[in-house]
């Protein structure tokens, strides 16, 4: 079933009908990430696959228009390359360990250490948020610093309209009232919050996390500027008080890490925060993940705001 | 052999998707098709990573009592992080994509080359005239 | 007294300091001029001070940078470069007195970087003619190149601009496609580039492999435009006359040469060498250069072009005597360096000298020149004498240890060159000199002119005197030539 | 606080990258931006002379040993290139005030900045780190990085150059990724000593041949390998000026670096050269990326495009030193790492400086220019002859040590080649002085006067270390000897 949606990304014409399809496919992968048990990942996916990517997709194809044309030039190096490039992969496939055995060596070398003694050096119970904020805290912070560059990257390209559309206001009363829309927008956007928060901080013992809540709190203002238009989120949040937030999340885990440092430990080495190293821990994962979070968020309604914004500007 | 073949079946569905992604990725003209494909190949290589996390019988990597086999959260991790990587890549490259459309009024990379090609050559010609 | 191993990096110096004296003082060419002659005059004591050392067996060294582990940029004295930097050592003063002259004479452009980078230039001769190793004399040579380039196309027009090209192309395409890999080569096979009595590949390599090494010096050594690899020298006539003196008789032809000789005597070594298969080609190529070049000079009526060619035939000379490979041969190589610059040098100055004076460049002009410009002919038929080899000319000296080692080798095709090019540059010479004193001026040549400017007389003078003297008195350059090789 | 030096190489522009967009102000974010690269070439230095014996120091995250948690090793390897890339950056940033004014647009600066340190960050993260995931991420944030301050660029070429290294960039990025999951899987484990040790009995597993492969290209893509170089003349020919600088001197660096440790450090030379033959593809990729690289060089206008060009084949020159095989060829590569950063970051510079003078950088541009901006000629003439490779400047150490290992191996062609090459760059360099020095300025050019001496200095500081490390090269050399025995091990 993804091969088939991928075949038809592919054979599409309507870029808007690839992009559905696109969010379709990122749904359908995120199910087949749960398959595998990997839940958080699953969350992920759905959440920036279907979610923000296809959003921005949108955004993006609002101002660059929505056909595509035919390719002029034949497919035939391409089409060595990418058979080449597989034909590497299978042959590298041919010595893999079996699919799911439990001997092969990924299960028998570090991850072990995870599994068994996590729960107790970390002290919480989801392995996966552990190895994510603590084991390999520093992946995670460089994460959030890819997050930060692709904001700073959108900002110098595309920007934000920082003041209130100079268009006078009666202009608005073009645009359809949607109150059966604004009403339930406004009825699930709390929820959405709600949800965000619980899923900030709930990441230790189920999955979740700093970045998925982030991402859900960010959809919420999404949600709220495609029903309200981007006037009124404005004076919801202001683009000028998310610009130093977004700095703030990078600077409130790479803080934490210095603050470890001060303490005598190496950077994000949490256990030195408090008297029992586990207790360290957990503080230290609950300051970087709402890092994260807070990074995540802002981030990702800036860019969104610097997409809406320069398509009403084209418009 | 055909015990191999069932084995690695999982992995080579992976390596359709990630070719297909790729196929789009290079030879597609659109900018934002191109984007796509890309989007698809780097989740056939996430799908490649948790593959392999995966024990058969295991569960999610959440410690619970009653639970001894446990997928390999290491994986998991890692495409997390790659993950959100290619999201702001995503991010990036569109917003290239309007100012290439902006600036070329065209988001189809031949049209681009030439339009870059024309203004080469009208460089060169004014040099010439020296 | 300064002590001997700091007196030898004193000569590289010296021009140096000169080169930022004369940058400072560009706004005020009086002073600037001054500091031309003052750093050449400097020099020129330098240099004096280190013969007596010298000429008592003496070897001091001076190591100035280990550039790379076990590759050290340093000077060695040795007789060989001795003479090569007696000679410009005692060239520049002159050459600068001439330069003053022309350049003012002929109200040139740029003369600030002019002297500059004549200034450069004589430090990266003495750089080369000290250097202790292949790897020194190898910086000092490029540096030679690059810094005679503006001085090609100091007049900055097109012709200039194509010369220059054709200049730094051959030079730096020999030098770096060549020469550098024969030294690299070197470096690999011997662990050492250091000039040694002897040579110092010995038996370490053999066989076809170090006759490749040998062209691949010789060829690399473009300076010595050995054909054919001699068209940067003609094309280089475009420069102002001094820098042509310069080129021809000061630095750039005999830093080739003197390379080549070093190379042979010092790194592949006299007894290597002739055991090389094929290696006689190298002679064979030099004689067939001096027999062409010499007729290609017989058929240019421009007097510069012609000279240059002049030039490329005897440089071969040297090439052939060191290629001969016989001791006395090679004191013949190293007395041909002296007596060439000082002929040549004379030769161009008083080219130069009609240049400036009649404005005239070709050899059919000079009819009756001889009558109005006594001191110009007079020193241009002796500096002829030289080139020919005939006494009183110091150039029959060289010619002469030639010849001997050329039989003594029983290489009788060199034997016949010498005697065939003998008479080709008598042709090429004696035309211009008997025009120019019996010949009557041209109906319509108007001849309002009288000799050049005193500093270009003056200094035309002083080098054909040289000649002369250096025939009766050739005492010290033998004794350096005789010493060449040998072990201290 | 010594113990904290690895880390705080990497964290320090990484955290004052948030700092300065926090602050939100141009001159602020310049100082910072100033002070953080001077901080960090102390602290490469400081690294540099505390492995120069041979040690490696080990840094653990989070205080989780590895292979458990992310570890940060320097050896004098990646000492080394830290001193590059932090050195040209030490360089670059206090030149880039001037001359971004001329070039980028007021409310950009700070975000330029931000980029400009993140770009920073990830190159040394890239360097320094022991971990092959944590690679990738870093990779990451440089790349982005990156394609940013490309995109910033005056012409809206770089928008489509930025593009298409966007793309490029990120398949190199996703072979990477590719290559260590290919790893992962045979091994279980992400740091590079712990590969390079649970490799070792794996010998002659397709897998890793595969993961072999896809790490070599996807590094390839990201050094512009030919012919994976598409990227490369259109992102260093529209970025900047002083980007394309930047990136010149130190990014491919970075990637010749991490070419060199996933073989040496993680494969090791026996599975490299043994079992690979890395060396052929190497040599015979190497020599067609110099020759036609260099031609290419010839033909163009724009002096930017020229020098981009003369970048791949100085690339390939670094992979021709790999491809040898042996110390002295390792040795080539990796002093022609730190020659090239040096010869390169000049010639940009002067580029920059005649941008900001003159509004552009192509041939007409400069025609005239000897007089008028005599500086700045005259430290791309010492760049220049760098790059060819005379005598006294850095660039003829990297050719001795090239010509040097062709010989050993007995290699000729190659030989021939290298110097063809140099004899194509005398050509290409020479196009430039002839019309700077011999070409009077168009009509319709203004005139214009010499670049300010914030401009200069800078420029004239790499121009002294060109100089000085070609006159002296026993330090640089003995390093880069030590190195590349070490990588060799056993292997000759």
């Amino acid at each position: 079933m993804l091969a088939a949606t991928a075949i038809a990304v592919i054979r599409q014409h309507s870029l808007f009908a690839i992009v559905m399809l696109f969010g379709i496919y990122s749904l359908l992968s995120a199910s087949i990430f749960v398959v595998l048990d990997a839940v958080d990942v699953a969350f992920t996916e759905a959440a920036v696959g279907a979610g923000i990517s296809t959003m921005l997709m949108l955004g993006t194809l609002v101002i660059t228009g929505h056909h595509e044309r035919t390719p002029k030039h034949g497919p035939v190096l391409p089409l060595v390359v990418v058979m080449l490039t597989g034909a590497v992969l299978v042959w590298g496939t041919l010595d893999m360990p079996p699919f799911g055995a439990a001997d092969n060596p990924v299960h028998q070398h570090v991850a072990p250490r995870y599994i068994e003694d996590s729960p107790q050096e970390v002290g919480i119970p989801n392995m996966v948020t552990s190895v994510l904020a603590s084991y390999r805290a520093y992946d995670t912070m460089g994460e959030v610093i890819v997050v930060f560059a692709a904001l700073v990257g959108v900002l110098a390209l595309i920007g934000i309209r920082e003041q209130k559309s100079p268009r006078p206001v009666s202009t608005t009363d073009d645009k359809p009232p949607r109150p059966v829309l604004q009403v339930m927008a406004k009825l699930l956007i709390p929820y959405i919050m709600i949800f965000a928060l619980y899923v900030q901080f709930h990441g230790e013992y189920g999955p979740g996390g700093g970045f998925q809540a982030g991402v859900i709190f960010a959809s919420a203002i999404i949600l709220y500027v495609l029903t309200f238009g981007l006037d009124d989120a404005y004076a919801l949040v202001a683009p000028s008080v998310l610009r130093p937030l977004a700095a703030l999340g990078v600077l409130l885990y790479g803080g934490t890490g210095v603050v470890t440092m001060l303490m005598g430990g190496t950077f994000l080495n949490y256990s030195v925060l408090a008297d029992d190293p586990v207790q360290g821990q957990l503080y230290g994962i609950i300051a970087i993940e709402f890092g994260v979070g807070l990074t995540v968020a802002t981030v990702m309604m800036l860019i969104f705001y610097a997409f809406i914004s320069r398509g009403e500007k084209a418009a | 052999m055909m015990l191999d073949f069932f084995d690695l079946y999982n992995y080579w569905v992976v390596i359709f998707l990630m070719m297909a992604g790729f196929y789009t990725l290079i030879a597609y003209d659109n900018l934002i098709k191109k984007i796509i494909g890309l989007n698809i190949f780097q989740s056939a290589v996430f799908m490649l990573y948790i593959s392999v996390g995966k024990v058969s019988g295991g569960s999610e990597p959440i410690a619970a009592d009653n639970i001894e086999l446990y997928s390999n959260p290491l994986p998991h991790v890692l495409i997390l992080t790659a993950i959100v990587v290619g999201v702001a890549t995503t991010a990036l490259g569109l917003a290239l994509t309007i100012r290439i459309k902006e600036a070329y009024g065209t988001i189809n990379e031949n049209d681009i080359v030439q339009m870059n090609r024309d203004a080469e050559a009208e460089k060169a010609q004014e040099w010439g005239r020296e | 007294m300064i002590p001997l191993d700091q007196l030898l990096p004193l000569a590289v110096f010296v021009p140096l300091l000169g080169a930022v004296g004369i940058w400072l003082f560009g706004y005020a060419p009086n002073i600037r001029e001054g500091a031309t002659l003052l750093t050449s005059l400097v020099l020129l004591l330098v240099v004096g001070g280190l013969l007596p050392a010298v000429l008592a067996g003496e070897r001091p060294t001076w190591l100035l940078v280990e550039m790379l582990p076990g590759l050290e940029l340093k000077f060695v004295l040795e007789p060989l470069g001795m003479l090569f930097a007696g000679v410009a050592a005692l060239l520049w003063p002159v050459a600068s007195l001439y330069s003053i002259g022309y350049m003012r004479g002929n109200n040139e452009q740029h003369q600030t970087r002019f002297y500059l980078f004549f200034a450069i230039a004589i430090a990266a001769s003495m750089g080369i003619a000290f250097a202790g190793n292949l790897i020194t004399l190898f910086v000092f040579y490029e540096i030679l190149t690059l810094s005679t380039y503006p001085l090609v196309t100091h007049k900055g027009n097109a012709d200039a601009l194509k010369a220059g090209r054709v200049y730094m192309g051959i030079l730096l395409a020999t030098s770096v496609g060549l020469l550098l890999p024969a030294i690299i080569w070197t470096w690999q096979v011997a662990g050492t580039t250091d000039f040694a009595a002897g040579g110092i590949i010995a038996d370490k390599l053999g066989g076809p492999m170090l006759t490749v090494l040998g062209f691949l010096f010789i060829y690399g050594i473009g300076k010595a435009a050995l054909m054919p690899m001699q068209r940067w020298l003609p094309a280089a006539m475009v420069a102002p006359t001094p820098v042509s003196a310069l080129l021809h008789a000061v630095a750039v032809v005999k830093a080739g040469v003197f390379s080549v000789v070093k190379v042979v005597v010092y790194i592949l070594g006299v007894d290597t060498l002739a055991a090389a298969p094929g290696i006689e080609w190298l002679l064979y190529i030099a004689g067939f250069t001096i027999v062409a070049a010499s007729t290609i000079a017989l058929r240019q009526d421009n007097l510069k072009r012609r000279l240059a060619y002049s030039t490329i035939s005897q440089l071969s000379y040297v090439i052939m005597a060191a290629m001969i490979l016989a001791p006395i041969s090679i004191v013949g190589a190293a007395l041909h360096i002296v007596a060439h610059a000082f002929g040549k040098i004379t030769l161009f100055f008083a080219a130069g000298a009609i240049y400036t004076a009649a404005h005239k460049t070709k050899v059919s002009e000079l009819n009756g020149i001889g009558h109005r410009m006594p001191w110009t002919m007079g020193a241009f038929t002796i500096g002829a004498l030289s080139m020919i080899g005939v006494p009183p000319a110091v150039g029959f000296i060289s010619k002469w240890y030639i010849l001997m080692g050329a039989f003594q080798a029983e290489q009788r095709v060199a034997v016949a060159v010498i005697i065939l090019s003998t008479l080709l540059n008598a042709a090429y010479f004696m035309p211009i000199i008997y025009a120019a004193f019996f010949k009557a001026p041209a109906p319509g040549d108007q001849q309002v002119h009288g000799e050049a400017p005193l500093p270009i007389v003056l200094a035309l003078s002083v080098t054909a005197a040289a000649t002369l003297i250096l025939f009766l008195f050739p005492e010290v350059p033998f004794a350096l030539a005789q010493a060449i090789g040998v072990q201290p | 606080m010594s113990m904290h030096l690895p880390a705080l190489q990497v964290i320090i522009p990484l955290l004052l990258a948030a700092v300065i967009f926090l602050f939100n102000n141009a001159r602020i974010a310049y100082i910072v931006s100033v002070a953080a690269s001077w901080l960090c070439l102390a602290i490469a230095i400081q690294l540099l002379l505390l492995v120069n014996d041979g040690s490696v120091i080990e840094y653990a995250f989070g205080g989780w040993e590895p292979p458990w948690g992310i570890a940060y090793n320097v050896d004098q390897l990646n000492a080394f290139v830290l001193v590059i890339v932090s050195g040209i950056a030490a360089i670059m940033f206090p030149f880039s005030w001037r001359s971004i004014q001329a070039e980028i647009p007021a409310s950009l600066h700070v975000l330029f900045y931000t980029a400009l340190l993140l770009c920073l960050a990830g190159l040394l993260g890239m360097t320094i780190t022991g971990d092959a995931f944590n690679f990738f991420v870093l990779l990451e944030i440089s790349s982005l990085a990156t394609y940013t301050l490309i995109s910033l660029g005056k012409d809206r070429r770089s928008l489509s150059a930025a593009f298409q290294y966007l793309i490029m960039g990120t398949i190199g990025g996703t072979f990477i990724l590719l290559g260590v999951g290919l790893l992962y899987t045979l091994t279980g484990t992400l740091n590079m000593a712990d590969l390079a040790e649970r490799i070792g009995p794996l010998q002659a597993s397709r897998t890793l041949q595969a993961a072999f492969a896809f790490l070599v290209v996807g590094i390839g893509l990201k050094l512009a390998m030919f012919p994976l170089h598409l990227w490369l003349p259109g992102a260093y020919a529209t970025a900047p000026s002083v980007v394309s600088a930047f990136l010149a001197a130190t990014a491919t660096k970075v990637a010749v670096y991490a070419l060199l440790r996933f073989m040496f450090g993680v494969f090791g030379a026996d599975f490299a050269y043994g079992e690979m033959h890395v060396e052929l593809m190497l040599v015979s990729l190497a020599l067609v990326s110099v020759l036609f690289a260099s031609l290419i060089a010839l033909l163009q206008r724009g002096v930017k495009r020229m020098l981009a060009y003369s970048s791949l084949a100085q690339i390939g020159y670094m992979l021709l030193g790999i491809g040898l095989a042996n110390v002295s060829g390792l040795t080539a590569t990796l002093l022609h790492l730190f020659n090239h950063a040096l010869m390169k970051g000049v010639l940009f510079l002067a580029l920059a400086m005649v941008f900001y003078r003159t509004g552009g950088s192509s041939m007409r541009h400069m025609s005239g220019l000897g007089r008028q901006m005599p500086w700045t000629m005259a430290a791309f003439v010492v760049g220049g002859l760098s790059l060819i490779g005379v005598p006294l400047t850095v660039g003829f150490i990297s050719k001795w040590y090239l010509i040097l290992a062709s010989i050993e191996r007995g290699w000729w062609p190659v030989t021939a080649v290298i110097l063809v090459a140099s004899l194509i760059a005398v050509m290409y360099i020479w196009r430039v002085v002839e019309v700077a020095y011999f070409k009077e300025r168009p009509a319709d050019l203004p005139t214009v006067s010499e670049a300010p001496l914030s401009l200069l200095l800078p420029t004239w500081t790499l121009v002294a270390a060109n100089i000085y490390f070609g006159i002296n090269a026993s330090v640089t050399t003995g390093i880069a000897q030590n190195v590349a025995q070490t990588l060799l091990g056993g292997v000759q």
